[in-house]
């Protein structure tokens, strides 16, 4: 290895190290990616009464946990059966009976949401048959309801175990759909969404729409909950009376179209009517959702919400001049891309580099075409598969005036000397993000608050006396 | 109350909090929870380092946890290769604050996950050819890094993947240390077999197998500080100024070389006994290398432990050591004045891992606080005898203790603190109750030695005496 | 002049040169004060269909105008007299009645708004007598509701300005109080508030408690008002119906001290009952404006506003220590830094300078005693009717961790290289901040919001590769 | 439309908008507002200079704007006290652009505010003996100041102070020029009147007065550029790159040494003639110093003032003049080919002040863009004389129009782009109309020059090409 002397930050930042970089094939260095279990956990704390349940080892359960409290900064329950290697050899069937009864005596739960982490995966534990027999034990009640999702962790992504779990909770708790049971509701699946004020804002604009809906999953209430003095295990979450009628639904709306998928297709396969739009980022990604209520509604969109978009606007207009041809690296989960990437190109913003760890086909097609729509994308490239190494080499290499991703950003974007626009999880090292809506017209305005502060801090920092001005 | 009330009064809540449990879960948890009583033998009351109790919530990780996250992870020229699925490598991502000197990419890989990201067609296949050229692919990007770790995730050691031979195969061509870590997660039932398998991984590949070097007469290693917003850096300080010359540190801003040469000191001194003891233990039966078991928290340990230390050297150090305990007790003695009447008779209830369920105690002694409550989450049963001299008479002992119960104990026994992980911090938070992380200390720190104290002590004052817990109850609420 | 040589930033940051500063007696650098009738605008402004015009030289009305577009990013009508030396020396009858006459044929007015400048001030205008002959001679109809405040620049501030301004507009358009007219209404004054988002926040939440309410004046929907693509001069403002009742109010509350204290002498002389809180800043604030609230409408506090406070409460335990014994200098008027020091004691904050260039002595009286309540502020100096060039000194001598004020602020601030906050006006140099609340629970998480994340952003900034760490 | 068809219409919406005036306005108004047509006399057709109708919404400052504001606030080397109460100071505080070098309080006095604050006492008994303090106050503490200026406000003139005899005392006593400016908002109808008092000041006070300097061969003078957002410099950079030596910029990073110094130059250029075009004939009577005026906006006015310019001097200067042009028009060329196309065709209507109603027309068609309204908010006649070989047949030219007018003739003209000030944008931005500021550039700049012509192309087309005027309407709006 006689390049040893050569390693330098400045080697690091070349094109020859990005190449290098660039060139690699099996290795993968700071993926923008968590596994499946972490998209489950985040999706049951989405029911009411519904306690999470990893089936597989106790260090996935912690970790999931840690994670998702850092990010939140609040409590995340979560049981574990504590596979260990007698699991190993004999498979999981004792330990899963056993912490079923265990955390039903202890915590109550109204439903238990199970999913698996890789050892009971490789091991081939059949959960179903577990379950059967644990009721049959009598280790819990018969009658209490018990989701199974597999989500192995070679497999997709935190999106991909989230959407077997929407799945696997409406197949748990859903009675079947018949003609005459049929309900007035849109249901709405927010996605692999870490913004409990996202989910607050969609309730917000359905109730301004008088549409009958209800939010599946919700955990705006568990993720974003009040400090009233008590600690409670359970404080929120979709209805389960209105998990019983999910499949009786009049239609369901999709707010992310790539952490829905499986989800959506089961529906499908129910008969339910399916609507998928895209994550409603910015100000046309809005203007979808809220036609899409209307047309659920059949009614006109309200004025207030005509006037609320027109207050986006202005912010759009006054500080267009901010973004207007800024150059931007993204990276995230396909659907937060999509609608970040569609709310720069309106604000005459243009991406340049934008990192997708678990990127897909249609994803890949579906971004394209977004770019390929306006003047502003088109310097833009897409780097499907790729983690933020690359990113790094990226932005070195080709410089852009910004970076927007999660907290994990934050080393590329120091080395490249430009500043991290936190948006996605994790975010550690900031607090309250999770509370300011980034869907919807607020999303438009926090959005470009964000973003153009972030910028006017910037040329401030910069500027000598000269140059340090009072109007920006 | 009278200690002797006291202690029924606990032993009661001890009592109903194990009646929300199945029989054998019962059973099982009564055995892992004591009450001190007249100094009895503390690995007798409280049953430790077994299995938990499937579907109870229990704060514990995995050997992966304690492996990577804990020993490997800081030891900052080596590029730690989390092998298997990409969710490990991710959640233990850059959060532990194991702070390192080095430019990051450079001759710092730390912040980093270096990931084999198995898909299914690993599983089915194997990982051994992809983790081959995984190792290539490293070395090349970063040519630097003065050694490889493997370290496996679950999936690995169950479909049978041969790591050491690759390991051994990319070690002669790449001409560095590739070090398989057989830390897969559902091996033992804490992180603590974790940090056991690390501590092996260390001493058949490394230790010994360095470059060597002479061992001055002044020379020590610290073993089991992890450098938690650098706490290894605030006791190297009190060491070097007491005159000793600590060149190795095992595992906090460590490189590679620092492990081979770990017995090449005059004295090893431990601070996490639970992590590392097997190491220091080793170096004494191979090498003859002793060690020292001290404690860096609050003054009162500190100049215990610089006394007993200096005790080892010749007199100069003792001089030495007393002129240094002089300078600094002056300074903790203005900490001490400003913070004590804030905190005098606090109570503190404690649930971590490691060493700091005991190791903490005098600290907050130093401020005037009672620790009312302690446990480990990974702790065998010489901890728990370690720690019952640091307790008082009716202090309350949980091991591995489960979310439900310590809600409860803390719900009944109020104390005016509690300090433990990242996933209690919020449901006690929610409970109006003042709470300090001490796996990473809220992300403040350093706590160890001289250097932390003020800020330790500071810490504790905010958390307990900030005036938001008192905004918690809104006026018109009944 | 031998001190020529000696100047450099160094002794402008020295303790001799602040002993220089402070001895100064009549000179002033840099007030945190403008003048009357900018307050009389940002008043008049809030009046449905009212039409400011200002009884002085043109070049004010430009100077206010300005000033408000620039902070808030908005149209800002008003017409003036354009008074020239002629009006100096003949008076300003000529130009009021031919403004008048012009303003009206032209804007249409439901209510004219005038207040004075200087010129009239200084050469005595009988503006009341002007506006009689006005009518006399059909310049404008004889019913057209003329407000008339004397808001001279050369005594009090803004907040002056837009109490006698309040006090005028009332008295033109309220009909007199009477025993059986008495309304069911709480009209809420604001004071003078430069967050047409305060102003919403305070009526989402009368809302939701339920209370029949009147906010007078309310520049929201005219100081953020919607982009729908065409202009609206009179897009918003308490309705004038609602004006015509407002001495029939069933009482008022006034949410600023020291801006409101006219009005409320004059009312309370008409028999209305009045109420004074402090500026709803921080948690107890907004918990006695909440209370007032209760206490009118003799109702408990419903659940959602208790979650909602609960909410602010977790943002505050959450980053209570990100604040906690750090030091604060502050600057602003008197009721916004009776809410910022109230705010920051909550937290644990330490305000240490505190600078109100248009102090009065209730204010220092009720500033102290906030001081003196609360350990974290016994550290605190106030400095009133000191200015930015004082603050300068005193930031640059003892140094603080971060300032709170206006955008004036940034000189002082970047000379002893600490972070600003912007709260107040004007700000020219960072968007949307008049879109977020202040006051309020809301207001709560995003000072919250503001400080540590600046704060936060200030370390990763500071930090070696060492110290730059994933968590904070 | 043909260009008949196109004056008739316009003709008509003048009338129409007329229409909403009663009678006395309507005829006063009348008189401002014309159609270029066949060339014509324009300072006949446009009334101007004149005063503003009460009560219909005017842009117009006043002489204090104009004196402070405009011509005295960018001498950075002078303390200028506003004199009378806060808030003309305030609100002419740090918010015009002209930039400048020098340390802020040390030796750059531009974003600062010195207020006499007056309070009703002075009003009663007068300001003097409080000036003399204040000047005395604010050596004390900028001891670097070079001179003091004492700009008055209303109250001021109208309470009879005399703040000349105050200024004459002081300025003896502190050994520095004291130069009272009386630019009290009432007097005149506009800022106008405020350039010249302070122009006269200048005359008055500063010129000729100062340590002199040895004339050099290519030494000139730029007079009228505020150095908004560095417009000074870029055109400097042409001067200077043509060989000419830039010695006095009135006033943008201004010193009272330029101020002393104007006349020492071999040329003076001159380009807002209208605020300063006083002191540029001043100092060609008094002292035979010549003057050009010229206009540095776009590529095609920036290669006739170079030309013009250069042909004042010797054939050195032409030649480098020629190599400049060269070497710019090919960048420029290509800024056109991007930004051309975006561009072509689109129509302007501005109303700004000063110079910019006829001197950026240019530039506009250097990036085929079409301007067909302009009009001055302080013009005199010549202003509008001046204008006209600029505009095309059809061009509606307004004088101080009031907002009323302005918004009907966008309404009803339709641009594709508004030039005008703060008051006026987010007016046009509600009506979904791309807007640029044109008096402070929108804080981008500089515009001046060919570093400022690549910025101006960018920022025109940002503002007539942002996407955001697309998302006005809502998909559902009718």
């Amino acid at each position: 290895m006689e390049a040893c002397t050569k390693v330098t930050k400045e080697w690091l930042n070349s094109m020859e190290y990005r190449e290098l970089n660039f060139a690699r094939e099996k290795l993968v260095i700071n993926p923008a990616k968590a596994c499946q279990p972490l998209g489950a956990l985040l999706c049951s704390l989405g029911i009411e009464g519904c306690l999470p349940f990893v089936h597989g080892s106790q260090g996935c359960a912690a970790y999931f946990r840690s994670t998702l409290s850092r990010h939140f900064r609040e409590p995340v329950a979560a049981v574990s059966d504590s596979m260990t290697e007698d699991s190993a050899v004999f498979g999981g069937q004792s330990n899963f009976i056993e912490g079923l009864r265990n955390a039903y005596a202890v915590y109550k739960p109204k439903v238990i949401s199970v999913f698996t982490s890789c050892m009971a995966e490789v091991i081939g534990d059949d959960i179903k048959s577990y379950l059967g027999n644990a009721k049959e034990q009598d280790a819990i009640p018969r009658d209490l309801a018990v989701a199974l999702a597999n989500t192995p962790s070679f497999k997709g992504s935190h999106i991909t175990g989230y959407d077997s779990t929407v799945k696997s909770l409406i197949e748990c708790l859903a009675k079947p759909r018949q003609e005459d049971t049929i309900n007035d509701r849109l249901y709405v699946v927010p996605g692999f969404d870490t913004y409990p004020a996202n989910l607050r804002e969609y309730k917000r604009l359905l109730k301004e729409m008088n549409a009958p809906f209800t939010l599946l999953p919700d955990h705006s209430d568990v993720l974003d909950a009040p400090n009233l003095g008590t600690y409670e295990l359970y404080p929120g979450g979709t209805p389960i009376s209105e998990m019983n009628e999910a499949l009786n639904a009049k239609s369901y709306l999709m707010l992310q179209a790539y952490s829905t998928s499986t989800t959506s297709k089961y529906l499908k396969g129910k008969g339910v009517p399916v609507e998928t739009i895209p994550m409603p980022i910015g100000l046309s990604g809005t203007d979808n959702f809220i036609q899409a209520i209307a047309k659920f509604t059949g009614k006109e969109v309200p004025e207030e919400i005509t006037i609320e978009r027109g207050r986006a606007v202005d912010a759009m207009t006054d500080c267009h001049q901010y973004i207007h041809g800024k150059k931007f690296a993204l990276f995230g989960d396909p659907d937060i891309l999509i609608g970040l990437v569609s709310f720069l190109l309106e604000m005459g913003g243009e991406p340049v580099h934008i990192v997708c760890t678990n990127s897909t086909v249609p994803f890949k097609k579906a971004m394209e075409k977004l770019l390929s729509s306006s003047p502003y994308g088109q310097g833009a490239t897409l780097y499907p598969g790729k983690d933020l190494w690359h990113l790094r080499s990226l932005l070195v290499t080709e410089p852009v005036d910004m970076l927007i991703g999660d907290g994990h950003g934050k080393y590329a974007a120091r080395d490249a000397n430009i500043p991290l626009i936190r948006v996605g999880i994790p975010i550690y090292d900031r607090v309250n993000l999770h509370r300011y809506p980034i869907v919807g017209y607020s999303g438009v305005i926090n959005l470009i608050t964000m973003i153009v502060n972030t910028f006017l801090d910037e040329i401030d920092r910069a500027s000598t006396d000269t140059y340090f001005e009072l109007m920006r | 109350m009278s200690i002797k009330e006291t202690i029924d009064f606990r032993k009661q809540v001890v009592e109903e909090v194990l009646e929300l449990y199945p029989e054998k879960a019962k059973k099982n948890r009564r055995q892992h929870i004591t009450i001190k009583e007249n100094n009895e033998c503390a690995s007798c009351a409280v049953k430790s380092n077994s299995k938990t109790v499937p579907g109870l919530m229990t704060a514990r990780g995995c050997a992966y946890a304690g492996a990577k996250g804990v020993v490997w992870g800081p030891v900052k020229d080596c590029t730690h290769i989390s092998h298997g699925p990409v969710g490990c490598g991710y959640y233990s991502w850059a959060n532990r604050r194991n702070l390192a000197d080095g430019e990051i990419g450079v001759d710092n890989f730390v912040p980093f996950l270096f990931t084999s990201d198995f898909q299914e067609s690993d599983i089915i296949y194997g990982g051994d050819k992809k983790l081959e050229k995984i190792i290539e692919e490293v070395v090349g990007l970063f040519p630097n890094t003065k050694g490889v770790s493997v370290l496996s995730e679950c999936p690995v050691g169950l479909i049978g993947d041969d790591i050491e031979s690759v390991s051994r195969r990319m070690s002669e061509k790449i001409k560095l240390p590739v070090i398989p870590v057989r830390c897969e997660g559902f091996r033992g039932i804490s992180q603590s077999l974790g940090h056991h398998i690390a501590n092996d991984a260390i001493r058949d590949h490394l230790i010994g197998k360095g470059p060597g070097r002479e061992v001055g007469p002044y020379d020590v290693g610290i073993i089991g500080d992890y450098n938690i917003g650098g706490d290894a850096w605030a006791s190297k300080k009190i060491l070097e100024e007491i005159g000793l010359n600590v060149v190795n540190i095992w595992t906090g801003d460590s490189t590679i070389e620092m492990l081979q040469n770990g017995h090449l000191v005059k004295l090893n001194l431990i601070h996490c006994y639970r992590s590392m003891n097997y190491m220091a233990r080793h170096m004494e039966e191979t090498y003859g290398t002793p060690w020292l078991e001290f404690n860096f928290f609050g003054p009162t340990k500190v100049r215990e432990s610089i006394l007993k230390i200096a005790a080892m050297f010749d007199d100069s150090i003792m001089e030495k050591a007393k002129a240094v305990i002089e300078k600094y007790e002056a300074e903790m003695q203005k900490v001490i004045d400003i913070y004590r009447p804030r905190l005098e008779g606090k109570k503190v209830m404690l649930y971590v891992g490691g060493l700091r369920p005991r190791h903490v105690v005098g600290a907050y002694e130093d401020l005037g606080m009672e620790v009312i409550g302690t446990g480990y989450e990974f702790a065998h049963g010489e901890d728990y005898d370690k720690s019952m001299a640091n307790l008082k008479d009716g202090t309350l002992i949980y091991d591995d203790v489960t979310a439900i119960e310590i809600e409860e104990f803390v719900s009944k026994l109020k104390p005016d603190l509690v300090g433990s992980g990242i996933k209690e911090k919020y449901v006690f938070e929610k409970m109006g109750l003042p709470f300090r992380q001490m796996h990473s200390w809220d992300y403040s720190g350093p706590y160890h030695g001289y250097q932390g104290f003020p800020i330790f002590a500071r810490d504790m004052d905010m958390a307990v005496n900030s005036p938001t817990w008192k905004a918690v109850k809104a006026p018109w609420a009944k």
